[in-house]
């Protein structure tokens, strides 16, 4: 069986669920950025060979719809069996309250997408392709079900742990390069205190950056998280000016030596334990 | 003069800007004449065939057209672009373009008039040459064609032959005579070889300064006229039934 | 419950519900178990063995190669036509200028909560009718003009985007397509927009030829040159603007630029010039198309690297040539 | 049907699994906090009021503010200095040219194992190199080389980082400088470098007009006009370079192009155009940096726009003037 | 001819590409000489002055230069581009660059000489005014003008009265005799017009066709060279000590 995802986590997290029944291939590399992915023929060639199509949802893979519509698969088109949007079961952060109005824009009324930090989520994201799994491959329902578990309870056992190493630190800020850690912040107990560049592409301003400076001077907040793509230049300077910990975390599973999604994890944990200590 | 008007300047000022160059031109110019430009450097001659050719509009004043007028115009500088890889009869034929219409591409007769201009012009050998690796004389000479080729209702030459040779010149001015002679057509020249305008313009006009004097060539190329204009001694004399400015 | 499309399974119990104490239990030994047979990094690298040697026929056999062909070859034929006009007018960034004005409409559309993709059209016409204003010829030409539009457009991106709440920035990018996952739909719109610019072209190839080459005395003979210019530049303008909707910028600026100038390197006749052009435009789709899917490559940046090569083959003829 | 919507609902056992009992005992009662919002998204809108009002004092007194003050007044004089340059040249987008080899050059880096600084400064180099040959100026002229290096460096960096997509990250960190998180390293290192180019410019002014002006009568003087040219290139991609490392792109490419153009509109001697430009260059620095802080938008985007109303304003005086 | 030797042609062909134009020539020129070049379109005068400028190196044979020489060049077209806002001064003070040397700003002894330089072409009162807003003959004018006060080893000359009004080509062509009398440079000259050629230049080339001939001005223009060389019929007269050429 073949199974596609778009962003390596997903694909991390499909192969808890299959091991060896299934090849499962990312369709966005490990350390590139997944919002924006040049397709090739090949991606084009393994949607339409897929048995099963997972991804993220919540606008964050918009580039994926192009390709299938080209790669015309029925089995994995919107609807059908085999498609998984990752996001659909997760209890949606940020979504804009207030309704849709004119200066929020339409388009991110799904709210925040990077949903998988949150170890929990993780469980729903498997659920969600579990019950693909079961769709289309039926004959395997039982290995399924029981990598299932096995997945379930290892994010259970692991969770403790997580949780004890971060439970020092809860209550505490931090800043992140941009908005992504919400569902992680929530899970830990840790307040996501400011961004470098909220917006991604868009530099910050020199009153945003003192802004956030003063802030994480009064609250004494000196944990500066980022993921492994971005550029560390105003990470430098928060460094620079507030005193600021910096730590550098995996963008994706297969970033910084990172295997599986609970390698990543450990990596990320980590990261914030270090930044915040 | 009852020929039909086609272009009237009526008290028209031309300049650039806040710069007036002619100011308050009037006179009429009408089918069939030949009218040649005189005047020291920067006095307005080109300005005033871009007067009338349209392409500068008086400041002040009026210039009017009597009707749609297709003209041909040799410019004094060129003003095309050297990247263009075009060849001298894809040039010529450009003349031919307006005449062709709209949606119509020019034909073989077309075809066949810009290759007998180019042989008029003495450069029938050229035809398939790029315009752009022509020496100045001959690229003078090509333009000379494609406004020729073109049967224009008005021929606007500005120094059509300063780049040219002794014979091209003499065989250019007699080509245009003989056009328009047979076409009918209203001929403007600006030349600063006096000889030219005396031997072949009916009407001469004369610019400098605020200086603006316009009349028959009998009247205008006189030594005392063209002295105080150019500050030069001008002797005229007349060889063998040619006028001669010296 | 037809409106809940995978209820009808009977799911397990919700993954929350396993609240962390009761699950806390079970021990975790499969740790080293799982990550032994899912060596993460390795399995999405390479291509399939049968697809590094798949035939022409069977490359081209599949639906949406033969869409990015048909598209492709379009945009090539005739982009590279229109290229001789952009290169010769010396207005090669002319498509980088459009695709900003086109991020600036969506973020002006995100503000105004619009529809992104209305502001993108919008805004991209607003470029393409801008460009086409003769400013002040003597003292600012028309490459310049694309400049500062091109660098204002970025600026009010960045500030536009800055004041919307939620900037997600991948949204700039939404008219730029990919040859690859061209729809039908759009193929056919395309080709349809194309066509017609085309046949614009070929109708009025001798008064856009002579109004470029030489302006003065074209007015001169009666034409109105900023009429013809203005049509010219429009004409450009959405013939770019379809075609990065279609295959995308970097595809879309290759094909205006280099096959114009190998042509401009062999050719001493414009109307050989722009046939020439337009076969050399062509010629990489197909090629550019199968290389990339046999080798694996980003087919946009495939075809440009083709036509390079054209290019510099162009430039060793013309140099044995003199 | 909301439920459906959400699936907050307790599901049901899955089809074959044998359901774990442990799991569906506890109810789920998180529909209710389901819906509440972290409001993430709010507090990084609004600047704190007393920043709203800061003095200038207040936000120059900021280190970092100096630093991008000062990196950006050296970027502002001899980058709107050097435009006059690039603009009467017509290449005016020879910045985004050489920002491409740079990035190549990281992809490049990053294939061979060299270090991603060296082969973004070495392939800018390259690219420089490139860009000040003499083609085949008859057939092909600097703007559509211009034109061609872009397309081609865009074409190869993305071929190089197909095999290697760890790459865009020292792709963005190289090329994304921003004015406030320069350096003082770097804030010396480029005013060094600038002020390098500008005493060069300044000593050979009259050499560098005369050859750019008037290639042939130059030569004609004794003048290798080739050589003059190279140095000319080569001295503006140097500058345009480190500008890009300290500050960014958008605003190299602003500072290039458009006081440049707004003092060609209102200047009459090629002397006091290049005055006027870094006077141009320079007074939207402080202001924008100033205005970005207390308004809360990218420095780089704010002082393009202001650079783009003084443009309109010399647009309006010469139209008033003539 | 005592004079230094300053360039030699040794057997050098001229050309484009495969296209040849001069085949063969071999001559010399020295200091205080003074070259008219005649020949119809096309016959390759522009590309000989390229030549000996060194802008165009010989494809066979060779083209020596004694030692460093500096050109003053009035080209035949201006190439100069019209967006630089550059004043008629700012021009002719280039001409002083050279002289001013490397690292050194015209001073104002350079000023002056830029200003008398557009005095004696007649036009003292342009010198603040945009290069791009002159006439045509004003622009060759301010060109002459930067020639001459570049103070050269050479000057070349490719029909630089080509725009010029008749006064100020009969000034011109005194200053250039002047100048040349004065400072002993080596004029080199084409002109259509043969009376300049036969009135001002020592030794004159005639190209034409594969056809070439230097020598002294006397044996040179004569009715029969010329009438082979333009297929034109020419008569020499002596009008008050002149040559004229009809
Ligand atoms: N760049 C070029 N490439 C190819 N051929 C050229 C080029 N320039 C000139 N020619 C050709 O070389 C020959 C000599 O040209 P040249 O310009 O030297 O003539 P000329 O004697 O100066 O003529 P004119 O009196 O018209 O100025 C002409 O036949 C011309 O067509
Ligand atoms: N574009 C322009 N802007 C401003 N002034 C101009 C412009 N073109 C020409 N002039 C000025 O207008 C006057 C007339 O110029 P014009 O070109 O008509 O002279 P001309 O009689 O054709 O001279 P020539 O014999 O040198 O060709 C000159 O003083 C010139 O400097
Ligand atoms: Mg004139
Ligand atoms: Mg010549
Ligand atoms: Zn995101």
């Amino acid at each position: 069986m073949e199974i596609i995802t778009t962003t390596p986590e997903l694909a991390a997290i499909t192969r808890e669920l299959v091991g060896t029944l299934a090849s499962v291939t990312s369709l966005a590399k490990p350390e590139t950025n997944y919002h924006q992915v040049d397709a090739k023929p090949s991606d084009v060639v393994k949607v339409a060979r897929a048995d099963l199509f997972v991804r993220c949802g919540m606008d964050l893979d918009m580039w994926a719809d192009a390709l299938l519509g080209s790669s015309r698969n029925a089995k994995v088109q919107r609807g059908a069996p085999g498609y998984v949007d990752a996001s659909a079961r997760v209890r949606k952060l940020e979504v804009p309250t207030g309704g849709i109005n004119g200066a929020s824009g339409d388009v991110h009324a799904a709210g925040n997408p990077h949903f998988w930090f949150d170890p929990k989520d993780a469980v729903v994201v498997a659920y969600e392709i579990l019950l693909a799994l079961l769709a289309v491959d039926k004959a395997h329902g039982n290995t399924y079900n029981a990598n299932y578990k096995r997945f379930t309870d290892e994010i259970t056992a692991r969770l403790a742990g997580w949780e004890k190493t971060l439970a020092p630190f809860k209550g505490q800020g931090f800043v992140a390069y941009h908005d992504e850690w919400v569902y992680f912040a929530t899970r830990f107990g840790l307040n996501q205190f400011g961004f470098l560049e909220p917006k991604p592409g868009i530099p910050p301003s020199g009153g945003h950056v003192t802004d956030l400076i003063q802030r994480m001077k009064a609250s004494k907040v000196r944990a500066v998280v980022m993921g492994s793509i971005y550029s560390t230049k105003y990470a430098d300077l928060i460094a620079r000016e507030a005193g600021g910990k910096v730590a550098v975390v995996p963008y994706s599973v297969g970033g910084l030596g990172t295997r599986t999604y609970f390698e990543y994890l450990d990596a990320i944990v980590n990261g914030f334990a270090k930044a915040l200590r | 003069m009852e020929n039909t008007p086609l272009i009237t300047f009526d008290d028209a000022t031309l300049g650039y800007g806040r710069r007036v160059v002619l100011p308050s031109l009037t006179f009429g110019l009408s089918e069939g004449g030949y009218l040649g430009i005189v005047g020291p450097n920067g006095a307005g001659k080109t300005t005033l065939l871009k007067g009338i050719l349209g392409i500068l509009p008086p400041t002040a004043g009026k210039v009017t057209h009597h009707r749609p007028l297709t003209f041909g115009y040799v410019p004094q500088a060129q003003t095309t672009d050297d990247l263009f890889p075009i060849t001298v009869l894809e040039i010529v034929l450009m003349g031919r373009y307006r005449r062709a219409g709209l949606l119509k591409t020019p034909g073989s007769d077309d075809r066949a008039r810009a290759e007998r201009a180019l042989e008029q012009v003495g450069l029938p050998h050229l035809s398939t040459r790029l315009f752009r690796e022509l020496s100045g004389g001959q690229k003078q000479r090509v333009l000379m064609a494609r406004a020729l080729v073109s049967e224009p209702d008005v021929l606007v030459l500005d120094e059509p032959t300063s780049a040219m040779d002794i014979a091209a010149e003499s065989a250019t001015m007699e080509l245009i005579e003989r056009i328009h002679h047979e076409s009918r057509l209203l001929v403007v020249l600006v030349s600063h070889s006096l000889n030219i305008v005396a031997n072949h313009a009916q009407t001469v006009a004369i610019l400098g300064g605020a200086h603006f004097q316009i009349g028959p060539v009998e009247e205008i190329v006189q030594p005392d006229t063209l002295r105080g204009l150019f500050h030069y001694d001008f002797k005229i004399l007349e060889v063998e039934g040619r006028r001669l400015v010296l | 419950m037809p409106v809940c499309v995978r209820a009808q399974a009977p799911p397990p119990p919700p993954p929350e519900a396993t609240a962390p104490e009761t699950t806390s239990a079970t021990p975790a030994p499969m740790a080293a178990t799982m990550t032994t047979d899912t060596p993460a990094a390795e399995h999405d690298e390479a291509l399939p063995e049968e697809l590094k040697h798949a035939s022409v026929a069977k490359v081209f056999g599949l639906d949406f190669m033969q869409r990015a062909l048909v598209a492709g070859v379009a945009v090539g034929l005739i982009g590279a036509y229109l290229g001789v006009f952009v290169v010769l007018r010396r207005v090669v960034f002319v498509g980088m200028a459009l695709a900003q004005f086109s991020s600036a409409g969506v973020a002006l559309g995100l503000l105004l909560g619009l529809a992104p993709l209305l502001g993108s059209i919008g805004m991209m016409l607003v470029g393409v009718f801008l460009l086409s204003l003769r400013w002040s010829p003597r003292k600012v030409r028309q490459d310049t003009v694309i400049g500062l539009g091109y660098v204002l457009a970025s600026a009010v991106t960045i500030l536009l985007l800055a004041k919307n709440p939620r900037g997600e920035t991948q949204l700039l990018d939404l008219l730029s397509g990919n040859i690859i996952t061209v729809t039908q739909a759009d193929t056919l719109l395309t080709i349809g927009a194309l066509a017609v610019v085309f046949v614009l072209h070929r109708l009025f190839a001798k008064e856009l030829l002579f109004v470029s080459f030489d302006p003065d005395t074209a007015q001169a003979a009666g034409y109105n040159t900023r009429l013809w210019e203005t049509l010219l530049t429009l004409s450009i303008g959405i013939a770019i603007a379809f075609s990065i909707h279609a295959v995308g910028i970097l595809l879309t600026f290759g094909t205006l630029v280099i096959p114009a100038v190998s042509a401009l390197l062999l050719t001493k006749r414009i109307s050989h010039t722009f046939t020439l052009a337009a076969v050399l435009g062509a010629i990489p789709i197909p090629l550019g198309l199968y290389l990339s899917f046999i080798w694996d490559f980003s087919p946009g940046a495939m075809i440009v690297a083709l036509s390079a090569v054209l290019l510099v083959v162009c430039g060793l003829l013309s140099k044995v040539r003199s």
